[in-house]
């Protein structure tokens, strides 16, 4: 009936984009395209989007050199909004899309958005293919525990007994928790964080941007449509100091008024929380993102059940492994330094070869 | 030494048959670089086993090569062997119904004992009980011999048997007067490194050779004159590595480095293992966590302005279809080779069949048309790869190109073509804005193709998706018009291809024919084969095949109203035909075979005369 | 008060157009449901917003449902309405194109103001300028009504303004003489818990009905009479409920357990939301990972004994062939629902196409042959999908049922059919060995279907899976003639089934038609309403219409050849046009619209004038 | 050309089945098809088979109770030699199709068997929601490490840098480690085991056998041909008691000669491996592979980088959970409760409904 709008091209005034100098000064402006912004009027990926685009400009990456690849669902809107390159793929498989752009060009600045659904139920597969290939893209999963854009459904990380439109009776399936999953798919970068809270999600982004590899962001998001004040413990305004266990490196985790609350180190393995006042000082866990073995970040995954409870925001875990893209330019320049360049000719030539001369006749023999 | 006449041959088929760990494969390369540097016209065709790896001696376990060869341009790797050897009685089991009557047939006799016997399903020796008696039967005592000969070189008995091999080569290269320097030259290269091995190789050789010449079996030695050939480098080629190469051709040719994102799955494995070699190339290849990703990863090395290839046989193929209507969506070049193989779903995975046209052409949702092109004959899966390429890159489409599991491992030789001669492919990457309001993502050209702008041109940001897109500025659009005008346009930019490629050329020497076999995929050496041998005997028919099956030659109407009937072989149960029939109102006829087999040149030969007696 | 005269209308389109949250879908609902009881016959269809909640007053978020309702036989929603509600500005600027020359216009007059405008893309007030010329305009505030109507019942002003949409329920059922009693006792039972809101509905309503009365502004109101009925029990009902409740119909029928799994995607999510809310029914629905997933779990349910089924849209189905090729060769029932939507890609999510047919075909690798059935009208989806579940049954087979979004949200009355009347199905569960030596999985009965041995049951134990099986063991085979046989088999059971289903029929009354229209799917009632129109006027035209499209009804040849010409209307770009082209080499015509709207009565109108007057 | 035989039927012999009486006395021959047996010489797949047959009869299940799902690979042969029912399904799709069997079914007793490729390439999806539903699905997972049935690509666990067929350069991707994946899929049982060792793997499938709800248990497999000698570390004769870490309940982790090394609780939230000597007994690991909470079993999957080192066997996690099917079970028998059984009338002739009676005039009244 009408045209959308979104999408294509930019305008021209987006047109000519800063170049590629030295000194770039980037602003929002810089990375917002002219598309109108079309979420439900209160969603939190409005939030999102203009903590991403206030932040972007900080990295001095100019916009020509990124690239958002995003699957289906509200969360994949994100992808029009920035005045940058951009796929908007098909459910669940940017991950696979952007793993194609990051590994063709470690060049590019290469991002994913994606949502619970995209991500963990169709997109299940590729995602923790990506993460543990480490893969040198940035996925930012918008996590509402329900599915927007299809108007409702429950997602894998929706709690059980959840009533939707698909489980008028109560949801069976036991949720995942995207932490957790990401550190079991071996992860080299963990994080969560929340889309309201301007000052943590920032720094998220910015610990992600500057990490060599893959990165999973997990960011809280309000569907205030479908599933309303899902993250109210994490973000309200009396429940928040309560229940956001923020992790900062080096520092024992403590939470809660005057950190009356803390992660304690049990001798069971756990990590679970308890009163700072009962815990003996080395017994409260000292928070090391860049610990080489992922069992502490993921007993802090492990803490609660949900985000109805006290949970570990920041970046569980920033540990630096070989990536992918760069490991296959590496095999590709050592093949070539060992093989020489291709020449098209020697290859045809290779091996058994013979002639015929003019006369019709056969050389016989070969070449090799 | 008694002297033994020569004897002249036209054309023979050779099938060497034993057990997966007798070396059958590699006796037959052999045999066939012998050939093939002698000048004879070659087709090969091995046969691997199901089975990883049967037990030893057991029908499962039995592998076999055959070699067709002769002095005139020949197109199959031949029906019927006229020799066959049999280093085992599993060897014998399998393969014996195919040798021609009064064939000749070698066998290795220290094999026939009762254990390999009774795990061949005899209850009696073949050689004994006179069941073979049809045929010209030749006892060899193989492994003995061969233990014998190579006698004090240090080597344990099982290492010696091993060799036994060679000196089956070495019988069969005496009997049809091959070259020994070619292969001698093999053996010293291949095992320079292992001198005792060297050793008994080249002494099994010669023992063989020499027992051709020697014993009082074999009365006579046979020639096979070289074959008329083009002036030029040869080489013997198998479908799979000329399609390969014909990718790294395309790379080459258009500057674009491959992206080959796969996941394995037999036949096609052979793509991903063959690129993976050549990283000097700048080839990259990606083992992907399954088809979907595979296709995905490509798609997205294509957005990122290199040439994305993903290759998969049929069961990948249903699984990459969601992309390819992304990639349709998209405009974006990008190649999907189809190695077919028997199905449905797993169906039998080592057997060949061509049954994926539909799928190819129109197993998307919605409207989602798309190039497909079909490779031939084995060297030709090199031409077919480029031209894809050639397609994907101009037109911004994905292509999808179709070979199967009979071209994929058949091999023939193949003249090798100047590289600079070869097409030369622009990738023409949009690097200016293209109109006075910005950046036209869907601006097209006059081939209807978009402009390709990659990530880091400045000036030319844009963002493109699978929902349906605003003519011109790609903007989302939901509009009534705008999509019945997308999806015409999408239609007519694959049409309008039929410009920009060769007329379907007709094999039709007097100009007379009656009927017409029109193919399409590796039908073609059958084909042409019985074409042109039916048609010494005097019947009228002629030939055409398609490489492109959409869209097809502008001028194949008018080739097929030519003729009084038009017969369309397939490996599948009629799927070409049901669309000449549909497009032309033409009642053109079908054969069929879906047996995991190709269409052999005596299928055709049958065809043809039942058509052209009756 | 000035007495109204009262006209007579044979048949009227009415559409209702609002912002989304203006409750235009609730309204349209009760008129119906008024208009039911009346006895009119009627068809509706909601028209969504795509957005989930788009900013309130704009052009993204206008919501609309249209209902034609007539004293005769009616088959569609009706093409351009008579009469158009316009809530708010952004309703007016999206839907008046739709409404006929000179047809009557209702607007909010309240909602006119510049904010509004603005949104809406006016630069001027379209009431005021002059624009609205060739409509009868009737502005009506009615916000500042209903908040006055409802002024004392302790309601902010914003709850009375939601009311606004009784209010036009009202005017219009007095405009149209609907009966209000239907619509108090509905507004009364669904707010007995907030009987504030009660209050104010009923004022609403009461207030636009007196308004219609009292003032001057209308000057008659018409009436539409009954429409002739068969005696029995009615309801309105929209497709996908009507498909959802036959399979559970299937279920009771059979016995069987529905076991329904699926991943959600617009437009086939409504068929889980239905029956997930049937759980008294032992209806088992599964929200699976991905449409891989869940059409396995539904193969795995089959296997176990019950009847599974997954429903998806076209990206859906393309991920689902691999498996769908599975179920083809373990001959099992399945069923799988492609409510289709505009392609390709993501395309047009909420708008309707019929293009998944030759996807539905023949959209797996190799030869995987299976029925496939498509609904006609809202209320036929019930019997298709009973269709669908007594074929898959009986023969063992995946079913593809084809619908798509049109006839999905679409409604019609439907006269309900005793339940003792509807077919039994006998899911025939092998108990039994069936074979001297032990029990055969492929040992197939006279309609050429295996035996359906459940886990659990003893003496039956086996083995089947996707690789080729012997003929008659299930055992796993690569012999050559087995698979040709095998692959005729699994063709030959899906052919036969065109001996158990109803001929195709004609509507051509005086049997002297030229034109014959051939239709499939949610094209019925438009074809169906246009030849009966057109014939009234002259026109030769006859129409028959597939519900089978895999096998077709034995007698479709000679139906097809009955007439001078054959015209298929298709929302794709010739689907089964290409398919009876083929198969008959008969000059079909195509009429396509791929628009992602449905084809419209007057659309068929216009190609069967040209067709029979030129 | 053949043949190949398997699969479909089982012979007259095999027809009867023990019947499903209370005393039965089954034996490894009631659960052994007719089918000729077709794996490599020396592949391990043969113990697996050996083993599971003559462990399953203490189960006391009749053989038709029993659904075997497999996917494709050299694993998935393992259907056609159990004389059961079963499916052999398509690549990586088992956990699905089990899924819908054990669904529809929970009477049946319905195990999965699959490889690396099947069940963490392709098929990672369906596996890590199979673990987090917790289906009653028995997962045995032949990890060789390896593409098998394809003729030896690498696979999602072969180690970084592997020379294959198609990595001639070596791999460059990070494998994953099957325990930790699926405990970051909330997998309520997991355990490994090896192929060549009877007791222990028999011991490990009668644990996953009595569990109640989902089962993975990763078996270390030797593919002769392609991968041959892969986790000689934990099964060679000299090796293997320094590597095997053997876990078992209540007990304090302690392996190699004498119990010199053991599982040491470390204050940064990690279990480390140490020497049993410099190690305080409160700080040695005591296993609970019934504790709520997932983090020990983490650690303990992560001790060491893989197969080639000590690696913990045995059963990590065996936690209670409600169970999918049953829980479905449960609303429909909730529903029909509540409901009342579904009357297909009734259903038809809810809601809005009118009556036209014989003159075709309608009476003009709803029936709700
Ligand atoms: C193959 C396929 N299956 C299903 C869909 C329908 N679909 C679109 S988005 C979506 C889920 C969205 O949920 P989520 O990822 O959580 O995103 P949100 O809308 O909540 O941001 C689904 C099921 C689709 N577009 N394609
Ligand atoms: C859709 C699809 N893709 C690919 C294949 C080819 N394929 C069959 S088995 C297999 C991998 C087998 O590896 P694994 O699961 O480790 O089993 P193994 O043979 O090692 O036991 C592959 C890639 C297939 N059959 N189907
Ligand atoms: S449906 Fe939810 S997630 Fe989607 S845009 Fe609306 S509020 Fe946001
Ligand atoms: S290839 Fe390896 S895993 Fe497969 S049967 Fe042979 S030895 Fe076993
Ligand atoms: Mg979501
Ligand atoms: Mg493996």
């Amino acid at each position: 009936m009408t045209t959308v709008g979104n999408g294509g091209r930019h305008g021209p005034d987006g047109g000519g984009g800063p170049g590629s100098g030295a000194a770039l000064t980037l602003t929002k402006k810089d990375f917002a395209s002219d598309q109108e912004v079309r979420w439900c009027p209160g969603c939190g990926d409005y939030a999102i989007l203009s903590t991403f685009q206030a932040f972007v400009p900080e990295l001095g990456i100019p916009p020509e050199q990124m690239v958002f690849v995003t699957g289906i669902g509200c969360s994949g809107r994100f992808v029009y909004y920035m005045d940058t390159y951009g796929v908007h793929g098909i459910h669940g498989r940017a991950p696979a899309i952007a793993t194609g752009v990051a590994t063709a060009r470690p060049d590019l600045s290469v991002w994913v958005v994606t949502g619970d659904g995209d991500a963990l139920s169709i997109g299940g597969n590729h995602l923790i293919h990506a993460l543990r290939r480490n893969v040198n893209v940035k996925i930012l999963m918008f996590n509402n525990q329900i599915y927007g854009l299809t108007k409702g459904q429950y997602s894998p990380t929706s709690e059980e007994g959840k009533v939707t439109k698909s489980t008028p009776f109560g949801s069976l399936d036991h949720p995942f928790n995207p932490v957790a999953l990401a550190l079991g798919a071996e992860a080299s970068f963990v994080a969560r964080t929340v889309d309201v809270d301007r000052q943590h999600l920032t720094g998220v982004l910015r610990r992600a941007a500057a990490h060599e590899g893959v990165a999973f962001v997990e960011i809280y998001q309000n569907c205030n449509v479908f599933n309303d004040d899902a993250f109210l413990a994490l973000t309200g305004k009396e429940t928040k100091g309560l229940n956001q266990i923020r992790l900062e490196d080096g520092k024992p985790v403590t939470f809660g008024p005057d950190g009356a609350r803390c992660v304690a180190v049990e001798f069971d393995g756990t990590l679970r929380i308890a009163d700072t006042a009962d815990t003996p000082e080395e017994l409260v866990y000292v928070h090391d993102s860049g610990h080489p073995n992922p069992a502490p970040a993921f007993a802090l995954a492990n803490l609660s059940s949900g985000p109805t409870e006290p949970t570990a925001l920041g970046v569980f875990r920033d540990v630096r492994r070989p990536v992918y893209g760069e490991l296959m330019d590496r095999q590709i320049a050592l093949a070539t330094e060992k093989l020489g360049r291709g020449d098209l000719g020697k290859l045809l030539h290779s091996g058994d070869t013979w002639v015929v001369e003019d006369g019709g006749v056969p050389v016989g023999s070969f070449q090799s | 030494m008694p002297t033994k006449t020569v004897e002249q041959k036209e054309r023979v088929v050779v099938r060497f048959a034993g057990d997966s760990g007798d070396g059958m494969q590699l006796t037959g390369d052999r045999f066939t670089n012998a050939t093939a540097v002698l000048g004879n016209d070659l087709a090969t065709l091995p046969d691997f086993p199901a089975e990883i790896r049967a037990p030893a001696g057991t029908l499962a376990g039995v592998s076999a090569f055959q070699i067709h060869f002769a002095s005139q341009d020949i197109v199959t790797p031949g029906d019927a062997p006229n020799v066959l050897i049999a280093m085992n009685p599993a060897a014998l089991q399998t393969n014996l119904r195919d040798l021609e009557p009064n064939g000749t047939l070698i066998v290795n006799e220290d094999a026939f004992v009762d254990r390999n016997l009774e795990k061949a399903g005899y209850s009696t020796n073949p050689l004994d009980d006179g069941s073979l008696g049809g045929y010209r039967v030749y006892r060899v005592p193989m492994t003995s011999i061969t233990v014998r000969a190579t006698e004090g070189m240090g080597l344990t008995k099982k290492e010696a048997e091993r060799s036994k091999n060679m000196f089956a080569l070495g019988l069969l290269s005496w009997m049809y007067s091959r070259p020994t320097d070619v292969t001698t030259k093999w053996v010293e290269k291949k095992f320079n490194r292992k001198p005792d091995i060297l050793r008994a190789n080249l002494a099994a050789f010669r023992a063989g050779y020499n027992f051709g010449e020697t014993t009082e079996l074999f009365a006579h030695t046979y020639e096979v004159k070289p074959a008329p050939a083009l002036p030029g480098t040869y080489r013997n080629i198998a479908g799979s590595t000329a399609l390969a190469w014909g990718l790294v051709a395309a790379s080459v040719r258009s500057g674009l480095p491959i992206f080959y994102s796969s996941y394995p799955i037999t036949p096609a494995s052979e793509l991903l293992h063959e690129l993976s070699r050549h990283k000097n190339f700048a080839v990259r290849t990606l083992q992907a966590e399954d088809e979907i990703a595979a296709i995905g990863a490509a798609l997205g090395a294509s957005f990122a302005g290199q040439l994305g290839v993903t290759g998969t046989s049929g069961p990948g193929l249903d699984l990459k279809q969601e992309t390819i209507s992304l990639a349709v969506a998209l405009e974006l070049p990008l190649i999907v080779v189809d190695v077919q193989r028997a199905g449905p779903s797993t169906g039998m995975p080592t057997k060949t069949e061509a049954a994926d046209l539909l799928a190819a052409l129109y197993g998307r949702h919605g409207e989602s048309p798309l190039p497909v092109v079909a490779a031939s004959t084995p060297a030709n899966c090199f031409d077919t790869a480029l031209e894809a390429a050639r397609i994907a890159v101009k037109y911004r489409t994905p292509v999808i190109l179709l070979s199967d599991t009979f071209l994929g491992n058949s091999s023939e030789p193949w003249r090798l073509p100047d590289v600079d001669g070869l097409p030369e492919i622009d990738p023409h990457f949009a690097t200016q804005v293209n109109h006075d309001d910005g950046f036209m993502p869907y601006l097209r050209d006059e081939n209807l193709a978009r402009p390709w702008a990659v990530p880091g041109t400045p000036g030319l940001r844009h963002r493109i998706g699978g929902l349906e897109k605003e003519d011109v500025t790609g903007n989302i659009s939901y509009e009534a018009e705008n999509h019945e005008r997308m999806t015409k346009l999408r239609a007519a930019k694959v049409a309008k291809i039929a410009d920009d490629i060769p007329l379907l050329e007709v094999d039709d020497e007097t100009g007379d024919a009656e009927l017409l076999v029109l193919g399409w995929g590796s039908t073609f050496g059958a084909i042409r084969g019985s074409v042109r041998r039916t048609r010494r005997s005097g019947r009228k028919v002629a030939h055409a095949h398609l490489t492109h099956l959409n869209p097809w030659p502008r001028n194949i109407e008018g080739v097929l109203r030519r003729y009084r009937r038009v017969l369309i072989p397939e490996m599948n149960t009629g799927q070409l035909a049901m669309l000449v029939r549909a497009r032309f109102l033409l009642d053109a006829e079908s054969y069929t075979k879906v047996q995991g087999q190709p269409i052999l040149a005596a299928d055709m030969d049958e065809q043809i005369t039942r058509r052209l007696t009756s």
